[in-house]
């Protein structure tokens, strides 16, 4: 399965990358499996999503909790809690 | 209704006007303007940079405005909130809404800046002395935004 | 602070730029625009004349601004009332209130227009397709600026 | 004791003047005393004024109860029920 996530603010510095499209093995079915796969990759990513950080997520635009199953395609998001207005 | 994201600044009279000028039935336009400071948290805030996630932005404002209809008896609503470099005194966000009476304007216009500010995606970075930084969000947002979910109207 | 009653149209752009334009530590400008509407009370509308009791008014608007002052933590807020003779469409008040935070101007914006409504002595008169008509007071609007009495800030 | 007493709107206009400058009667002590003495006018002074009729005062331009004492030179104002904003 092929998802495109996009980083925002804090987490697009930290990562270095506002995004990357990543083939992901066949065990990644929801978006806490996601976050389990980036956070394996440890370093900033496991830091930075690890316990106790404060972040959001989103699947095609919609915020999404780690129960959402990802689907081929799918635009998701990660970013810090927002700060606008 | 119009939603829009924009780094140039925006009219404010225009965009009042444009919700009652043809609209006799428009008894009363509540208001808000968000203004970029030039101190948070005690440090000098020198200029501000502003992040978002175009196309979900746009979405999760229309959604609000959505919300804040279906609430209250609305005539008509504005959202524009500006991106990139802004710098103390430049608007950041105009929320303005039309309706037959006050009250209706004014508890939408409040809600949809609360929740403006707890679900739409930006991020502010601050230029300080000591630097760039994030904002960190503000558990007084969240309890002004959470004031709303039990209560379908003013009191 | 600015107070004034006047039959002249207000430019509410500048009247809310003159908020904030110099003045880096304000964060919010909530405003409150009332409208003359084509209808009322289930009846057309055509014009409307504003009586109001000259002295007495102005004297009664510094009051209610300095209540807010006194409950809220502002940094400035302007009223403007117009009267004489008034369409359809042609804005009659102007109430804008600023702070740092957002909760403090939207507060305090409401409660000035709660009180500038059952406290300053203006009357409206209607024309109609019956005639003229004098407003009647409402309790709504009673019942609006008694939310207040006990309260100190927002919930 | 002279007084100067404003009318304003509906009351204006029923009782077809703007404004007097009455000479009061020595029992005129205070803003119900006045009322009193307006009201038996009988008339319009009767009917706006009377019993069930909606209606506030001021004196030197503050809201004023029937109890208040009047002095010399000062400006009364009978009004409706305030419509602005």
């Amino acid at each position: 399965m092929n998802v495109r996530i996009l980083y925002f603010a804090r987490l697009r510095e930290a990562f270095g990358t506002s995004q990357e499209a990543p083939a992901l093995p066949a065990d990644v079915a929801t978006l806490g499996d996601l976050l389990d796969w980036l956070r394996a990759r440890g370093g900033v990513w496991a830091e930075q999503l690890g316990p106790g950080r404060a972040y959001r997520m989103a699947v095609n635009q919609d915020v999404a909790g780690p129960e959402v199953r990802l689907q081929d395609g799918d635009e998701v998001a990660i970013f810090p809690p927002v700060t606008g207005g | 209704m119009k939603i829009a994201v924009q780094t140039e600044p925006f009219d404010l009279a225009a965009e009042v006007e444009a919700l009652y000028h043809d609209h006799p039935q428009v008894g009363a336009v509540a208001s808000f303007l968000g203004i970029t400071r030039d101190r948070n948290d005690g440090e000098g805030v020198a200029a501000m940079t502003l992040e978002h996630y175009p196309g979900m932005t746009e979405r999760a404002l229309e959604r609000i405005v959505a919300e804040a209809r279906s609430r209250w008896d609305l005539l008509d609503a504005t959202v524009i909130h500006r991106v990139g470099a802004l710098k103390p005194t430049d608007p950041i966000v105009l929320v303005a809404v039309a309706a037959a009476h006050r009250g209706e304007a004014f508890a939408a216009c409040e809600f949809i800046m609360d929740y403006l500010k707890t679900r739409a995606p930006f991020w502010k970075k601050e230029a300080t002395a000591d630097g760039e930084r994030w904002v960190d969000a503000r558990e007084s947002d969240d309890n002004a935004a959470a004031r709303w979910v039990n209560r379908l109207a003013k009191p």
